[in-house]
């Protein structure tokens, strides 16, 4: 059998086995809809709000404050979305970055066709978004401002502190993507200052079709994308996800018991990953900040030769990564994310990224520097490319 | 999502470098696109003997290469011209359909060689 | 320990066994995000596929036309908010009945806020929509019709093969919520002539946050709800709901194997029930039509006395039951279902619903109808009602 080593723990995560058991338990035996009155319901009910409970004290919020939605991708809609449809009325800005997740600009440039203004804020070449560029860019309309914690292609961890207090200082809500960050660093709303935050279960050790949005009491808030019945106090309709929101729960609780093991762990994995390829690959480059960045993750860029070849010839020796290459998507343009950090169209299709995780150890890196090297000699051997 | 066969002409790729002297060189695509096909001919009385090639690209970029090498060699320039891409993502036994527009340029690549090998006899 | 029986199956079902275990699967071992390229990613991808294969089968709809999400409520949000944002330059005119399930009605009603206008259906008082009321209301504006497969609070199914043959008449798109019909009752998307139909995952014994959407091919529809990601074909954005997925197109599978035999088991113990309830207990009256019914649905009101406290009693007794009483879910009005059919509001606050599936038995309603008049009793006896 090959072997089998996964680097792509930004793209999803297995479910922890203890996660997985307390699931178990939440599909057949204790099935009740929540909802229900009757003994049936009530015993689910009971798991449920404990499940909001481990998420809510994982980020330093109150209970009330969690939405339980389907994923990373409804909890971005649904805080833009609420916040824009309910303060529309007083302001028709909103400002993000041009390094946020697919869910957080698609969902910004679907407002900005419907009467809101957008300002999407320059990154540095690092991926970092400026303070003094957010606070140039707030005008007496500006009623939102999403910025994500740390980014996934480059793992770049933006200042959410000082750009957040920018926005406090205004009284404009501020919402951050924390899908990424959640579990490897700290992500605690106060100290971070945010009104909304999202987070995953899949990215957490977790399942996947489950994630919450943290709604900051006394934000300006409305539910606007579902309708139905009166579930999560009339914040999301639709019979909720037990199993999936008593993972996330315990995925929740685990993230943060073993945060600072796990993150020198896997700090001193990616040193030596990075340390490694640059060592003993020529021309490539990493993207991305060299210390404001996930522990967890590395991110490069290979001249002369192509991201979705790399990710093909490490699959064949059983090796998972991903690239922010065009033409893994069959699309032209290479990732959103490395060109707004300014690095040119060829060497962004160039773009691997390697994303570390619990279970992997030292061993996966030397099996990697074992079968990189030659691959990327093969491939460029094939390149047209100028190479000197 | 690739064939077996793409995976194989990936893997191992037919007839890849250069010919020093090429009767005939021609390239398509560019790199902001993320891809770059350039191949080389040698051409004796009007029949390809020698063909190779070099590209930037994805999977399907490279197993298309390799495929339309394979095919043309041994071909009179007029039979190696009525190759299509489309014959060549055939005999690839297909491409996904998000790969379309890569798997429009091997044949493209081959015939912008035989334009300047042409180019070059006047 | 006291018993335990659980008839309330229209509120959700347990995770079958044969279910739970394919998704065991998809949380551990098989984690890859069905996105990803790689070797885990492609895993993923196959299953889910196949998933996709199950549920159009179960359907009888191609795997292409399946859409998937988080439940019954968001398809159902999908299904009318898509049509009618693609279609608002045709026309605005929306057509639903009085007895949907709220995933449905609010959707229209909130599109009625937004220039849209809104016919509601009435229903007869066995919950029947009549095929010439729909007739009448078509205008030359309308753009979209909704209407249920069978209801969740009285069982009664609809003539939707008669109500979608006037729609495909004029050419109008004809979408029906088959969230309580499926796995009950046969459910054909071509039989049935509809467009857009939703399904729900945790009333087929499947898990709770998925369900399905069936668009037919050329149906002039339009993602709406959700921006991000490239999933679903452009469709629905957001990491698929994998585990999930997997346990819905194996419940679809098994659904559809068991039809016949189980919709007979459960129409003979639901006869037994009502008989006995009818024979045994004065003053009952059974909601929703005589035999176009469901085969596991019995509801009925009790005259003087409330919802509410007879659930507590026969909750008391390990009886797990529901109702259609506005004191269940503590607003002032009953059931807008019980309502539409002309029950009077004080006949409507004493609804009950026994819903029941595959592991009730004989002897569960030998239980109930022992358990059940003495509460009757009980509860008429306090009751300061005018009773002759
Ligand atoms: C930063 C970020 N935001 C949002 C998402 C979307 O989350 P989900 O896949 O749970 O919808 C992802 C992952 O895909 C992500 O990396
Ligand atoms: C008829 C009907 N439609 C829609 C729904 C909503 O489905 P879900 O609970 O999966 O959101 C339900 C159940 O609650 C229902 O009974
Ligand atoms: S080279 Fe970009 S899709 Fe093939
Ligand atoms: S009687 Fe108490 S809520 Fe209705």
């Amino acid at each position: 059998m090959v072997r089998r080593v996964y680097f792509d723990h930004s793209a999803t995560t297995p479910v922890r086995p203890e996660v997985a058991e307390v699931m178990q338990n939440y599909l057949t035996a204790n099935f009740g809809n929540p909802t229900s009155l009757h003994y049936f319901g009530r015993q689910v009910r009971k798991a449920l709000e404990e499940a909001r409970e481990k998420v809510a004290a994982a980020i330093g919020a109150k209970p009330e404050e969690i939405v339980f939605t389907s994923g990373g991708t409804e909890s971005d809609n649904m805080a833009i979305h609420g916040v824009a449809m309910i303060n529309k009325n007083r302001g028709n800005h909103i400002i993000t970055s041009a390094v946020e997740h697919h869910a957080v600009i698609n969902t910004v440039k679907a407002l900005g066709k419907q009467g809101f203004t957008v300002t999407i804020l320059p990154v540095d070449k690092y991926g970092l978004v400026s303070v003094e560029d957010l606070a140039n860019a707030i005008t007496d309309k500006t009623i939102l401002i999403s910025i994500m914690h740390a980014n996934n292609e480059v793992g770049t961890i933006q200042p959410i502190e000082e750009l957040a207090a920018v926005a406090r200082e205004k009284g404009i809500p501020f919402h951050t993507d924390a899908v990424q960050s959640m579990g490897k660093i700290p992500v605690n709303v106060d100290k971070l200052g945010v009104d909304l935050l999202t987070i995953s279960g899949h990215k957490i050790y977790g399942p996947k079709g489950v994630g919450a949005l943290y709604i900051r009491k006394g934000t300006r808030w409305r539910q606007s994308l579902f309708h139905g019945g009166a579930q999560e106090r009339l914040r999301r309709a639709g019979t909720e996800n037990v199993p999936g929101i008593i993972g996330l729960g315990k995925a929740c609780e685990l993230a943060v018991q073993d945060l600072e093991k796990e993150s020198a762990y896997l700090t001193t994995l990616r040193d030596k990953l990075i340390k490694e390829v640059m060592d003993r690959i020529s021309n490539v480059r990493v993207t991305g900040h060299p210390t404001r960045r996930l522990p967890n993750h590395a991110s490069f860029c290979f001249e002369f030769i192509e991201g979705e070849s790399m990710l093909l010839s490490l699959d064949m020796k059983g090796i998972a990564a991903s690239s922010g290459s065009a033409c893994t998507s069959g699309s032209l343009e290479p990732s959103h994310v490395l060109l707004a950090m300014g690095i040119p169209h060829e060497l962004a299709h160039g773009s691997i990224r390697i994303t570390l995780g619990r279970d992997n150890t030292e061993a996966d890196i030397d099996y990697f520097m074992e079968i990189m090297p030659p691959i990327v000699e093969r491939l460029r051997a094939m390149s047209p490319l100028d190479q000197e | 999502m690739y064939t077996d066969k793409v995976m194989d002409h990936f893997e191992n790729p037919r007839n890849v470098g250069e010919i020093a002297d090429a009767d005939g060189v021609g390239q398509v695509g560019n790199p902001t696109c993320g891809d770059i096909m350039k191949i080389y001919l040698k051409i004796d009385n009007d029949v390809i003997t020698d063909i190779k090639f070099k590209t930037f690209g994805c999977g399907a970029a490279i197993a298309t290469s390799s495929m339309v090498t394979e095919m043309a060699k041994g071909k009179t320039i007029e039979e190696a011209l009525k190759l299509s891409n489309k014959a060549v993502a055939e005999a690839l036994g297909g491409l996904p359909p998000k790969k379309m527009h890569c798997s429009n340029l091997a044949a493209d690549a081959l015939h912008a060689a035989i334009e300047n090998y042409r180019d070059k006899q006047k």
